[in-house]
């Protein structure tokens, strides 16, 4: 409980720090942001227009004020280039970006927790060290030629058994639910593959490390097999490892699924991000960039708390983490 | 090989020749480090990718097949020939002189990251096992939040005011590895700081920080450090793939894996197998640098490798029969 | 003495048909001929033959790294998979191939209990004293929830952890605690061979005293068989009636635990006496029994 | 100081005052509790304790009697909550005061487990040089000329006094060794740079039998030729304490239950705690 509170006012704490260091990024540019945005042609009455219908003619301190107290009202600003707003302008590309992730999450853990498993389970001493191969050179494949082989063997039009859409969204979007599903397949198969390899090598690790431990042998002794007790007790005992990593992987994937969003050209969020920052469309990239980010710190949040939900002992430990008390076995127990 | 370095330090303190005490000589440790890494397959496949790499890197520097600035304006997207054997590029340039000297850019940035990563990485685990409690509980909590931040995110970030370049790769890496390196340092280096020998030390004077990243207990961290750092390399390059292919890494203009592999994109459509090459590049050098670490892990460790522990035994015999001779 | 007849008193009433293995028709417990185990190379066992009767308690003595924890890892089936197993090995009238895991796994918990050196590594974690100690009930019989608990509680209240420590974790409890769970844990099936794997090295001269009192009277109220692997021969006396001497792989020597420890024949079981003596205490008892 | 020399040598000793050497370290009034706020754990009531120049001081107890936390507090491994601690009358204040360090450089600690306190990546003869080079760097005197052969033939010494061969460990690494072995390499270790007053925290709980009577021997020969150093000897195995000790202080639940020379209180034990605890090894 002391943890989670601890772990909530930093989480807070953290949050404001990503604020202030997305706002300064975006101020120390060299040059003027308002002439930058209006483009080349502008004329300076143009400028300065945009200069305070952005409020960039007030005082730092204000603008952060301004932006902060809008984004605590969900009132992230207008695109100037677009001109619709940001908070619309996220939310379309996420029912894109969202789907690839979660499902890409799912295909890796999928694909990476039993293939782990099995990379230690397995009888033969060669099937253990095919699938050790599988878990090394699959984490060393770069998401981008990935997801090119991929289209080169399942890509419409271009692949060897041309059967799945490598290109594009359906206009629909997700009110054609086939289509839209159809077309996240590739993509998802790319970065769960990549990501579950990740997956796999910690698994075998975790597993690995467990196979001599005295607490699968106590499962053993109370009339566990050793499949058995490495999968009840082992795998049990190394999920809070697993789940920390997990949580890693998952903020590691994201690049690759902003690759395969470009390369399956996907209007997904990293689409709209690199649009917006190749066009200096400050305003929208503060507020995306630091949406995007906070997810990922609630999701760092979420990872930590299940980490310590699963492992019992963890509670007594962090209460003097760090402390000289912990740090001696004192003869008191 | 952070050991190895360390005990070239120590045995100068110790005093001259490095022979006192069973010290053994750091260029006979490396000699059987190399050679046990030698005898795994995997140590010989890592090492003989490594070699390649840097060699083709070195040689890049002053021979490629074509200039790099040499556009062969009437062969644009050309399919493989004799005279171009990866092909070319939109503007006529051959993508293998290109790929060649991609491998400098990839060496650069992999060499940086793991010193960004190293230094961040430490540093944050240095705070994370400091004395003061309430210092160490809040960089425990920095480290956990921060660690979640993608580095496409922070390459991003960095890149809006300076725009695309290697250091904004290295700095968003280096960052993102640092911080999980630092976590995954952490739990032996608070066994480290907590054990016994530390604190054998500490009895003897010194301060606990210090005492965990001085060769008193590196030797300790070292193993953990090398598999880190390789994974860092590794990762590097394809994150650097991925960011140059997104524009926000290596500028254009500079020769890059990732630079190759855009291009390959592209070629797809003229000529598909060309893309073969370039990603198996990257996916044979990453997997190289990942059995990297873990070969260094188990040669590098007098724990892991008998052959260091006889080595040193067997210094230790023959010290005392010349110091007898004398 | 008090607790012991409780136990008697409980184990009668508790022992039934289904908790009590079928299997163990012969006088003839454990029967181990010419098992040798190597592992990368190294010879860790070397023709061992041993037997183990109905109701006998052996000793199993050995410097370290003799080969004496091997010994019960090649008994128990726990051996690291890349051992290479030769011998025979015949518990409870099956007779056992090496890396048949489902064969010991079946005998393993209910007809062998293993008591382990260090409680602390090996009770698992995040699970409840009372879930531990019903494991190997789980595992083998079919019980209900409600007998389940009632069966563990008994046990808990024989190895004398009080009822409220039933929901606590291991990191919990002290060692002492953590070995009287783990001794309720091998013994909550009534095995008819208990194993002990140097129980108290972890615990101090008091509590090491209660804990190796209570194991033997437990195993001796259960009319089970033990093997009790030891550097202590103080604790050897107390506990074993017969005795193996373990070294480098090979057994040695074996006899009568009081005669081989006033006269060892061994060299190499001599020298261990002869250390042992050197570190007993030595006092005259009639000073305090008083 | 010669009789007492002959003294050990014979394994019987008198009791603690005849051997009337100075006080070396005295801890008055320790207090000291474990634990958060909710869950307090009383590890020492009021201890009060002495080491006397060439006496070898034994400290008993069960695990939570507080016996490791008395003397890691005495030695300056951790700091009480009450009381103090004087080396020789000198107040020991915090870790960065003249008088720690005087004690740092004066004392050599052996740890219960040779395996974690030795450092698994060093060989031997480095593990012991270290604490000579930071014994030299810490008295701020380097090693003058010759440096290198000065340590080697420190640590060559110390290797010899626990009886073990120079050549053969001086390059050994502790996975190759025994538990007596690497107890008595962490002993020449504590030994090297000749201290004062030595501390040994359990030497022998993690090491078997034909191990204990090494590193017994071991201690009994440093005993015998460093006849004026001062030793606390912390166990919970009197069969050692009698042979090795000459006083012995029982620890109970964070008081001291008994103090007495070693003969008499074995012999002729006051408290029913002590009568268990004798009970308990003489079976």
């Amino acid at each position: 409980m002391r943890y989670l509170i601890r772990r909530l006012i930093w989480f807070a704490v953290a949050l404001l720090g990503l604020s202030l260091l997305v706002f300064a990024a975006l101020r120390i540019l060299p040059g003027d942001v308002a002439s930058v945005m209006a483009g080349t042609n502008a004329t300076p009455a143009r400028i300065a227009a945009i200069r305070s219908r952005m409020g960039l003619d007030r005082s730092y301190p204000q603008q952060y004020a301004d932006w902060l107290g809008g984004l605590l009202h969900g009132n992230m600003g207008v695109s100037a280039i677009s001109g619709r707003t940001v908070a619309s302008q996220i939310g379309a590309h996420a029912a894109v970006t969202l789907p690839l992730i979660v499902l890409s999450l799912l295909v890796a853990l999928g694909v990476g927790i039993p293939m782990g498993c099995q990379a230690v389970l397995a009888g033969s001493p060669r099937v253990r060290s095919v699938l050790h191969t599988i878990a090394i050179v699959g984490g060393a494949v770069p998401a981008l030629w990935g997801g090119l082989l991929l289209i080169m063997l399942f890509g419409r039009g271009v692949g060897l058994i041309g059967i799945l859409p490598s290109q594009g969204f359906p206009d629909a979007g997700w009110h054609a639910p086939r289509a839209a599903l159809i077309s996240l397949i590739l993509p998802t198969i790319t970065t769960g593959l990549v990501a579950g390899a990740g997956i796999m090598r910690y698994t075998r690790a975790c597993l690995i490390s467990m196979e001599d431990s005295d607490a699968v042998a106590m499962a053993m002794a109370c009339g566990m097999t050793r499949r058995q007790a490495m999968l009840r007790v082992g795998l049990r005992l190394s999920a809070a490892q697993l789940v920390s990593v997990a949580g890693l992987t998952f903020a590691q994937m994201i690049t690759g699924v902003m690759v395969v969003e470009s390369l399956f050209n996907l209007p997904g969020l990293g689409a709209m991000l690199i649009n917006d920052v190749g066009n200096r469309d400050l305003i929208a990239v503060q507020s995306e960039l630091f949406l995007l980010a906070a997810f990922f710190l609630l999701l760092g949040l979420l990872v930590d708390l299940m980490h310590h939900a699963l492992d019992p002992r963890l509670g007594e430990q962090t209460q003097h983490a760090g402390g000289e008390g912990s740090t001696h076995d004192l003869g008191i127990r | 090989m952070t050991s190895v370095s360390d005990d070239g330090k120590r045995s100068k303190r110790f005093g001259r020749g490095g022979h006192t005490t069973g010290n053994v000589p750091l260029r006979m440790r490396f000699g059987v480090i190399i050679r046990s890494m030698w005898h795994q397959s995997v140590g010989r496949f890592a090492l003989i990718v490594m070699a390649c790499w840097i060699a083709v890197s070195l040689l890049s520097l002053f021979w490629t097949p074509y200039p790099l600035l040499y556009t062969d304006g009437g062969h644009a997207w050309a399919a493989p020939s004799a005279a171009h054997p990866l092909g070319t590029d939109g503007v006529g340039a051959d993508v293998l002189s290109w790929l060649m000297a991609g491998s400098r850019t990839n060496l650069v940035i992999a060499l940086l990251t793991m010193l960004v990563s190293a230094v961040i990485g430490l540093a944050c685990t240095a705070v994370m096992i400091s004395g003061r409690r309430a210092l160490a509980s809040a960089g425990v909590v920095v480290v956990d939040a921060l660690i979640a931040i993608p580095t496409v995110l922070l390459a991003l970030l960095f890149a809006v005011p300076f725009g695309t370049s290697i250091s904004v790769i290295v700095a968003a890496c280096g960052m993102t590895y640092g911080l999980n390196m630092a976590r995954i340092v952490k739990p032996s280096a608070s066994l480290a700081a907590r054990s016994a020998y530390v604190e054998a030390a500490r009895a003897m004077g010194g301060e606990r920080v210090a005492r965990v990243f001085s060769p008193i207990s590196c030797p300790r961290l070292s193993p953990v450090l090398a598999v880190q750092l390789s994974m860092s390399a590794g990762t590097s390059i394809l994150a650097e793939a991925g960011l140059t292919y997104l524009g926000v890494g290596v500028p254009s203009g500079v020769p890059s894996w990732g630079h190759t592999l855009t291009t390959s994109v592209r070629l797809i459509s003229v000529y598909p197998l060309t893309v073969l090459w370039p990603g198996l590049t990257v996916t044979l050098v990453v997997t190289a640098l990942y059995l990297l670490g873990d070969t260094i892990r188990d040669c590098a460790d007098p724990l892991a490798n008998v052959e260091l522990r006889k080595l040193a035994a067997a210094v230790g015999r023959q010290t005392h029969n010349t110091g007898a001779d004398a | 003495m008090n607790r012991t007849d409780m136990a008697q008193d409980a184990m009668t009433q508790d022992v039934d048909a289904a908790t009590r293995p079928q299997l163990a028709t012969s006088g003839e417990i454990l029967h181990v001929r010419d098992l040798s185990v190597q592992i990368a190379d190294k010879t860790v066992l070397n023709d061992v033959t041993l037997d183990i009767g109905a109701n006998e308690r052996v000793g199993l003595i050995g410097a370290s790294g003799s080969g004496k924890s091997m010994l019960v890892k090649a008994i128990t089936g726990l051996l690291p998979r890349a051992a290479r197993v030769d011998g025979d090995i015949t518990m409870g009238g099956t007779q056992l191939q090496a890396g048949d895991d489902a064969a010991f796994a079946a005998l393993r918990g209910r007809y062998v209990g293993l008591v382990f050196q260090n409680p602390g590594a090996a009770l698992n974690p995040v699970l409840s004293v009372e879930q531990q100690v019903g494991l190997p009930l789980r595992l083998h019989y079919d019980l209900d929830a409600g007998e389940r608990r009632d069966r563990v509680m008994t046990m808990l209240e024989r190895v004398g952890l009080p009822a409220s420590l039933a929901g606590s974790y291991p990191h919990e409890l002290s060692g002492g605690q953590q070995q009287r769970a783990g001794i309720a844990t091998a013994l909550i099936t009534s095995p008819r061979l208990i194993i002990a794997d140097e129980p108290t090295t972890a615990l101090d001269a008091i509590v090491q005293r209660s804990i190796i009192d209570l194991l033997v009277s437990l195993v001796e109220s259960a009319g089970a068989s033990m093997l009790f692997i030891t550097h202590d021969f103080a604790v050897l006396s107390r506990a074993t009636t017969r005795c193996m001497v373990i070294d480098r792989g090979r057994i040695i020597e074996t006899g009568d635990t009081t005669a081989l420890l006033r006269d060892p024949r061994e060299p190499q079981t001599r020298s261990l006496v002869n250390a042992a003596k050197t570190l007993t205490l030595n006092v005259n008892p009639e000073h305090h029994h008083a | 100081m010669r009789e007492t020399n002959e003294q050990t040598a014979t394994r019987k000793r008198g009791p603690a005052e005849a051997s009337g050497g100075t006080v070396l370290l005295a801890a008055r009034g320790i207090c000291k509790s474990f634990g958060t706020r909710a869950h307090r754990v009383q590890a020492l009531r009021d201890v009060d304790m002495d080491v006397r120049e060439g006496e070898c001081v034994a400290v008993i107890g069960g695990s939570g009697s507080g016996k490791t936390t008395l003397t890691r507090i005495m030695f300056g491994l951790d700091t009480a909550d009450a009381g103090t601690v004087r080396y020789r009358g000198g107040l020991l204040a915090g870790p960065r005061s003249a008088v720690m360090r005087q004690l740092r450089l004066e004392s050599g600690i052996v740890f219960q487990n040779p395996f974690t306190s030795l450092d698994p990546r060093w060989s031997a003869g480095r593990s012991i040089a270290e604490g000579l080079v930071v014994h030299a760097a810490r008295s701020g005197r380097r090693h003058s000329a010759g440096g290198g052969e000065a340590i080697d033939a420190a640590v060559r010494g110390a290797l010899a006094m626990v009886g073990l061969d120079p050549d053969e460990f001086i390059g050994r690494y502790p996975v190759d060794m025994s538990g007596g072995q690497a107890q008595r390499v962490a002993i020449a270790r504590a030994m090297v740079a000749q201290p004062r007053i030595m501390l040994a925290d359990e030497p022998m709980s993690a090491v078997d039998v034909s191990g204990r009577v090494q590193i017994l021997d071991a201690l009994t020969e440093i005993r015998r030729r460093q006849p004026h150093m001062a030793m606390v000897i912390v166990s919970h195995d009197l069969g050692v304490v009698q042979q090795l000790a000459d006083r012995i202080v029982v620890l109970h639940d964070g008081r001291i239950e008994e103090t007495g020379a070693t003969g008499d209180l074995l012999a002729n034990p006051q408290s029913a705690y002590t009568k268990q605890l004798i009970a308990a090894a003489a079976w």
